[in-house]
């Protein structure tokens, strides 16, 4: 009967290019998160089944993996890494009458509700993003400004934010220079020539591109004696940036909205029986992204549970403005947009490794 | 002898089994969409087999072409409110003015510097989607509203189906109309021998200028209804994945064969969806399908498939061959 | 249905001038071929024949004046004069070569036998005729022109040298030319071709054709045309008669090498 | 040298198939050392299929089988450049020149004492003496060339190889009379020089003036064969060739 | 000091270019064929020689011949699949099939090599140039030599070599060649071998500039398609110059404008100047 067979989860990111690392570090994340449902008796009684597709990071092949999706009769659809796929994919999965969380692409488009009226999440937008960097400008006393940034709306975005938070403390600066380059972008020697002759304070790098553009950013800027400190745009370097980057990698600034074993997050069982999980399931350590994949996963759970049914309405309802306590991002609240609000936290990297600033 | 007097029938025959035939496939909606997306890109690759196949140039500016029809619809239907019909008439008016521009540009421009030249245009086409806040720069045009005309509403593949059906069966006659007419010819003629056809009094370049005009339309239709199908369009419509399938389609079964483009985009379609085996597997089935098919099947797969059916009929008759042969 | 062209014409050219770079290939030519005339053009190998011709039919940019009948056509472009009744055959043999020899000559008379894309959309049933009509048309004008009927549907790479100079010849008449320019239709035929050819070119003076033949072959020049000019170096060594060129000793000296 | 005797080249049960037709069918076919064979025929009567069955070349690709004997060794499995290695040398009637090379360098490749094997090697000078058309003309590309003066071209290449045995398929095609003896002259001294030559041409009136032996085409097949004397009063030849047009 | 800098990226940037390109020039230009493959075997190139130096631990020097036997390797192979559609001048297919090749290249690099971004870093590339604050690397000079070293040789072969001779009449008529006593295949398989070679040397020495992806390779065949074109068809010279422009060009453009729109500003320098002598561009064609 329906009551015992298994719910399915379709999860939709990319797992290959140039972000497919990270799409399926995301997909391992969600996984696991899966096997914890599981394990305490599954959802409304049943088993979580995943089915996933990866979207080529390209709009037209996400559209139709979703399609695939809808076919396979999944109850929600968790995707999400670049914000054209998801926008393309918002339409196709409401029209189907299907849930869809997003768990990354950080465009605001998706929250607009012209794709999908239901829209949630999970990934902070870039108005939260700005205030944190700016706040680091300001008690840094840094006024000798420059920026990189990937000439996209995101980048754009991300760097419009930073600026009117600034703007909003009085603080007084100067953008010395204002680099833009394309998003796949690996060769900054260029730009970072310009920035170095503008001999800024503080260089605020803003790329996405986690696989190429942003190690190469930081290891050509460090070759290269770029003066002053290189700061990374939240949520642009996840470890396997590091990974890549090397030692030169070292003593940049970065900030994000979650860190597996640093508090709040270390002493929460939530998160720790997660982190375990993945460690256990696919001997790696969450960071951000799959956090927010495995999140997405565990709140639609708890929402289902709450309103007692599968139906897309009132779990969408139930998410958006609503709040949950226990997940592994701690308790949580949503805007009634179906923005996840998030905290940031600065880090530095030292030895290869994110420190996490406990000043806040 | 048989075969000329069945082949008025042969268009409409097949056209009817097309529209079935999704139905005919069990009717799931999976089966819808594919149905859809293949009469789209179909069509939009008809526009390309038109300069291949007949003008013997590879333009790689046909994404353009998609992309203004999709970019023009959506944001006439979106910000504007416009309806599919008026939308299809300024898609055609959009994307002549493009194809004259561009056919000026490359008039006199042949081959791969012909190729290089439409590659440009489609680049630097990208460039100014993505950036253009006009065009939705690289977040693109949301909130496209659901085909809707004369009382008819089409949401889901399946309610699209017999529009994109539609749309495709003009084109097939479109283009089986334009090989018999003396453009047709003419397009034929100026790129197997430029100075012979100028003596039989054919212009080249006004040849040239007057296939862009007619193929620009063709691809264009397919961006607009594409933009109603999926609701949402971003710069991604000017990504090479649009335009290898265009060129995969257009060659892959056999140049200058009326239903070739079709089932090209059917194969790769079909592989995609349902006999995918994830990216990098799917790239190297795609690419050694190309290799095998062109570099082992003189005449492509149309070829293989035309050659087993007079082998065949070589069989039954072989007395009389024989005695020709003495 | 015969296909031959009532409409002849008279073409006038007057002191035409290219140059290559440096090299003046053409210089001061002038001639006037009027219809059911035969003109030859005769000369060592240089002396500016073919270039006459793609002076005549603006294929090249020269200096000098052309005339259709009194029409002035000097700045006609090339793919206009042959609506005009100019139409001229190549030196080395011109066909579409991946295309059936009657595709050749259907895709040529499409200016009087294709239909327009409007038509075949919209009038398909009509259009169907018209192609009909082409092919009957293009069949009627090969075989006239001696491409014999077995060869029509073999590609133009296929079929002997001899008959791939009529083929393109063919062409360049196709439905029938008020002036038609050969340049060495004779080149590479022998016996009975040769006779063929030289009926052919009769009859299309019959029908009232003005013929300008470029030749190197005295014989054929001699027996078929009313007058010759001579050209060296570009230039005019001398024009008239037949018997007057076959006298004119610095013909004899510039050209045919010895009395024959 | 082994003697006039044994045939320099020698073809046997050489046939020619475009798809399905015969276009060939020749049983025994002969050159001796220094001897300048004449091949004439109708238009479509086999001549060029006939030299490019020899050297296994064709724009229409036939379907050839037979054997083709050079100097003794059987060449039949080589594929056509092996068989210009080996001393054939075929200047089609499409002319053998490179449109988008100048004239010097159409003539620039050139046959090494080596492989001339003792044959003359025309020297540049040799050619532009011969043609003075090219030696103005050294700087412009082949295909900017006039019709006759690609022929030349053609031709001069071929005695810049100084193959062993010389095919040429109607090289007297679009030149002036003049020029027709010249060049015909010009293969006469060829042969006379040790080279062994067979010449396709419809001039026949010319030819006869100049080859050796003769041999007439007829569908594929050699209907007549012999001196040049015999053959100028063979009745066939005469009434299709020489009797053809008078002036 | 600044401008400095950008004339050192521009110039390394160019010679980077042509370089790449290299393998192209002789193919289009001398035997009008095109690889669209050409991206892809530069990724191939520049992971054979990571995986050589980093798996292996073989030295530089050793990778970089490894890297070009394998692009010889691929080369041939590529071109003894199509020989018949190069030897009928099946140019629209020959597109294509490189183009397939791309693709199983890509798929295969992808399903080896994974698709995580890899650091090639050579000896060369470690040891930085320090001139006031003006940066570059021993590998970017060796990169300006090679390429210096590479044109010279090639022009001097292609211009007068018989070598070069053959291949252009190969080029113009394949048939003729034959008559001229050419063995064809053996000049196709040649060129598509030297295309492989000279890309795989290009990605031992471009590479490591940049963090190296299976996905790469589609920004260098377009850079390539510019540099040959622009450079005129067949020169080789041309094809230097042409590589050496854009490499300033895209450097000023960079500093000046902006990297954004340094490409799509490429091309349209590239559509200007076909439009302007489209003559100059097409009439080196060869062909008829
Ligand atoms: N495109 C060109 N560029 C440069 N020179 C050319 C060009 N075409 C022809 N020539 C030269 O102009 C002169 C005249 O050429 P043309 O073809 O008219 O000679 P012709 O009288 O036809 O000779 P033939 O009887 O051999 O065909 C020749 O010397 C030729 O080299
Ligand atoms: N590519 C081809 N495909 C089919 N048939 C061919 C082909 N080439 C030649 N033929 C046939 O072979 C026969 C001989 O042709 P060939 O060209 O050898 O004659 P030829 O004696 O050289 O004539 P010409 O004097 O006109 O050059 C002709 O009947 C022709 O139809
Ligand atoms: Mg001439
Ligand atoms: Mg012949």
């Amino acid at each position: 009967t329906a009551q015992d067979d298994p719910v399915k989860v379709g999860v939709i990111f990319p797992f290959s290019g140039g972000a497919g690392p990270q799409g399926q570090h995301v997909s391992w994340a969600i996984d696991s998160m899966a096997a914890l449902i599981n394990e305490d008796g599954g959802v409304l009684g049943r088993q979580i089944e995943l089915v996933m597709r990866d979207d080529e990071s390209t709009p037209a092949v996400g559209v139709s993996r979703a399609n695939e999706l809808i076919a396979e009769g999944v109850e929600v659809i968790i995707e999400g890494w670049n914000s054209p796929v998801t926008l393309a994919m918002q339409p196709v999965i409401s029209r189907a009458g299907i849930l869809d969380l997003t768990a990354i692409s950080k465009a605001d488009p998706i929250l607009s509700g012209e794709g999908n009226p239901l829209a949630v999440r999970f990934n902070s937008s870039n108005a939260q993003d700005g205030e944190v960097v700016a706040k680091y400008i300001v008690d840094n006393g840094y006024s000798r400004v420059a920026f990189m940034t990937e000439n996209d709306a995101y980048g754009n975005g991300a760097q419009a934010s930073i600026l009117s938070a600034l703007d909003a403390t009085g603080h007084d600066y100067e953008i010395v220079a204002e680099e833009k380059f394309p998003f796949d972008q690996a060769d900054f020697r260029v730009a970072l020539s310009n920035v170095k002759a503008a001999e800024p304070d503080v260089t605020i790098a803003i790329n996405a591109n986690e696989g190429l553009g942003m190690p190469a950013l930081i290891r050509q800027a460090s070759r290269s004696r770029l003066p002053g400190q290189l700061v990374a745009a939240v949520g642009t370097v996840a470890p396997s940036v590091i990974d890549v980057a090397g030692p030169a990698a070292n003593g940049v600034v970065g900030a994000d909205i979650y860190f597996p074993n640093v508090e709040p997050f270390a002493s929460n069982a939530e998160n720790q029986a997660f982190v375990a999980k993945t460690e256990e399931l696919h001997d790696y350590t969450p960071d951000k992204f799959m956090a927010l994949g495995a999140a997405a996963l565990q709140v639609w759970a708890k929402a289902v549970e709450d309103v007692g049914s599968f139906e897309k309405e009132p779990v969408a309802e139930r998410i958006r403005g609503g709040s949950f306590e226990g997940t592994i991002l701690g308790d949580i609240t949503f805007g009634d947009n179906g923005q996840l609000n998030s905290n940031h936290y600065l880090f530095d990297i030292v030895d290869g490794e994110i420190v996490v600033r406990t000043d806040g | 002898m048989t075969a000329s007097r069945l082949r008025p029938f042969v268009l409409p025959v097949t056209a009817i089994a097309l529209l079935a035939l999704p139905w005919l496939l069990g009717g799931a909606n999976v089966v819808f969409s594919a149905c859809v997306i293949i009469a789209i890109f179909a069509v939009m690759s008809y526009g390309l087999d038109v300069i291949v196949s007949d003008l013997g140039e590879v333009s790689l500016a046909h994404p353009v072409f998609f992309a203004s029809g999709a970019y023009t619809t959506s944001i006439a239907s979106s910000r504007y409110g416009l309806d599919p019909a008026s939308t299809l008439v300024l898609t055609v008016v959009v994307v002549l003015a493009l194809a004259a521009a561009i056919a000026f540009v490359t008039l006199k421009l042949r081959e791969f510097v012909f190729s290089l030249v439409t590659y440009a245009v489609s680049v630097v086409a990208m460039t100014v989607a993505a950036n253009w806040a006009f065009l939705g720069g690289s977040d693109g045009v949301t909130g496209i509203p659901a085909f809707e005309f004369a009382g008819f509403r089409a949401l889901t593949d399946r309610q699209l189906w017999p529009l994109a059906w539609g749309l495709l069966v003009v084109v097939l006659y479109l283009v089986s109309a334009f090989r018999k007419s003396r453009l047709g010819h003419a397009a034929m003629t100026v790129h197997l021998n430029p100075a012979l056809a100028r003596m039989s009094g054919i212009s080249p370049e006004i040849v040239r200028m007057k296939v862009f005009l007619v193929s620009a339309p063709i691809t264009a239709s397919a961006g607009w209804l594409y933009a109603y199908q999926r609701a949402y369009i971003s710069a991604d419509v000017l990504t090479p994945y649009f335009l290898i399938l265009m060129l995969t389609a257009v060659v892959l079964v056999g140049r200058r064969i009326l239903l070739a483009p079709l089932i090209g985009v059917a194969i790769v379609v079909t592989q995609e969806r349902f006999l995918s085996y994830g990216a990098y597997v799917d790239r190297i089935i795609l690419g050694t399908l190309l290799i095998l098919a062109l570099s082992f099947l003189p005449r492509g797969l149309y070829g293989l498939v035309v050659d087993a059916l007079s082998m065949l009929r070589r069989k039954k008759s072989r007395p009389l061959d024989e005695r020709q042969e003495v | 249905m015969s296909i031959q062209s009532q409409n002849g014409r008279s073409l006038t050219v007057e002191g035409l001038r290219v140059c290559y770079g440096a090299l003046v290939a053409l210089d001061g030519v002038s001639f006037t071929v009027r219809p059911g005339e035969i003109l030859g053009i005769i000369g060592p190998n240089g002396a500016g024949k073919s270039t006459c011709y793609n002076a005549t039919t603006h294929m090249v940019g020269r200096e000098g004046r052309v005339f259709i009948d009194d029409e002035d056509v000097t700045e006609v472009p090339a793919h206009k004069l042959a609506g005009m009744g100019l139409r001229r055959a190549f030196q080395q043999n011109t066909f579409f070569s991946d295309i059936s020899v009657l595709g050749n000559m259907i895709a040529v008379i499409q200016h009087d036998y294709g239909s327009s894309l409007g038509q075949t959309i919209f009038r398909p049933l009509h259009s169907a005729r018209r192609a009909a009509e082409a092919r009957d048309a293009a069949r009627a004008a090969l075989i006239r022109m001696g491409v014999p009927e077995n060869y029509h549907d073999s590609y133009p790479t296929q079929i002997p040298y001899g008959t791939q100079r009529s083929l393109s010849i063919a062409l360049a008449n196709a439905t029938g030319a008020g002036i038609l320019l050969l340049d060495e239709p004779a080149a590479g035929l022998g016996g009975e071709d040769m006779q063929k050819l030289v009926a052919l070119m009769k009859s299309l003076r019959d029908d009232g054709v003005a013929l300008v033949v470029i030749e190197h072959h005295m014989d054929l020049i001699m027996s078929v045309t009313d007058q010759i000019v001579v050209l060296d170096q570009g230039r005019m060594i001398a024009s008239g008669t037949p018997s007057e060129i076959r006298n004119s000793p610095e013909v004899l000296e510039a050209y045919l090498g010895r009395s024959e | 040298m082994t003697g006039a005797q044994s045939p320099v080249l020698e073809v046997r049960n050489l046939t020619a198939d475009y798809n399905g037709n015969r276009a060939l069918t020749i049983d025994h076919l002969a050159l001796h050392e220094q001897e300048l064979l004449g091949v004439v025929g109708a238009n479509g009567a086999g001549k060029s299929t006939l030299v490019g069955a020899i050297l296994n070349w064709s724009r229409g690709a036939p379907r050839v089988s037979g054997e083709v004997i050079l100097d003794g060794e059987d060449l039949s499995r080589m594929d056509t450049p092996s068989r210009v290695k080996k001393g054939l040398l075929l200047i089609p009637e499409s002319q053998l020149i490179f449109h988008s090379m100048s004239v010097a360098e159409n003539l620039a490749h050139h046959a090494s004492a080596a492989d001339a094997a003792g044959r003359h090697v025309y020297s540049l000078d040799d050619i532009y003496d011969l043609f003075p058309n090219l030696a103005n003309r050294r700087g412009h590309l082949g295909g900017q060339l006039s019709g006759g003066e690609r022929q030349m071209l053609g031709i001069a290449r071929a005695l810049r190889l100084a193959p062993r045995v010389l095919l040429l398929d109607e090289p007297s095609i679009g030149l002036a009379p003049k020029l027709v003896l010249t060049v015909l002259r010009t293969i006469r001294q060829l042969a006379d020089n040790g080279l062994t030559v067979l010449l396709i041409e419809q001039n026949v009136k010319a030819a006869v003036e100049v080859v050796d032996r003769m041999a007439l085409l007829e569908r594929g097949r050699v209907l007549a064969e012999g001196a040049a004397a015999e053959m100028r009063d063979d009745p066939r030849i005469a009434e299709a060739y020489l009797g053809g047009h008078a002036t | 000091m600044n401008l400095a800098q950008q004339i050192i990226n521009g110039i390394v940037l160019g010679h980077a270019f042509a370089l790449i390109a290299i393998g192209w020039t002789v193919l289009l230009g001398v035997a009008r064929l095109v690889n669209f493959g050409h991206g892809q075997m530069y990724m191939l190139g520049a992971f054979i020689t990571w995986f050589a130096m980093s798996a292996w631990g073989l030295p530089y020097l050793v990778a970089i011949p490894l890297a070009m036997s394998v692009g010889v390797g691929v080369g041939y192979l590529m071109q003894r699949t199509m020989l018949n559609l190069t030897i009928r001048q099946d140019l629209v297919s020959v597109m294509i099939v490189t183009l397939g090749f791309g693709y199983v290249i890509e798929g295969a690099a992808a399903l080896t090599f994974g698709s995580t971004g890899q650091i090639l870093d050579t000896p060369l590339s470690l040891m930085d140039i320090y001139i006031g604050d003006i940066w570059f690397t021993w590998q970017d000079i060796a990169i300006v030599v090679v390429t210096i070293l590479v044109f010279i040789a090639l022009k001097y072969v292609i211009e007068n070599s018989p070598v070069g001779r053959r291949v252009r009449m190969v080029a113009e008529d394949p048939k003729l060649a034959q008559l001229a006593g050419i063995n064809i295949k053996r000049v196709y398989l040649g060129v598509f071998a030297f295309e492989g070679a000279t890309v795989a040397l290009a990605a031992a020495m471009v590479a490591p500039r940049t963090p190296i992806l299976t996905s790469m390779g589609f920004e260098e065949v377009i850079i390539t398609f510019v540099v040959v074109v622009l450079g005129g068809i067949g020169s080789v010279t041309g094809s230097y110059l042409a590589g050496l422009g854009l490499g300033l060009f895209t450097a000023f453009f960079g500093a000046y404008v902006s990297s954004a729109y340094a490409t799509a500003a490429m091309f349209v320098v590239l559509i200007a100047v076909l439009v302007l002598r489209p003559g100059g561009m097409t009439q080196k064609m060869g062909g008829h």
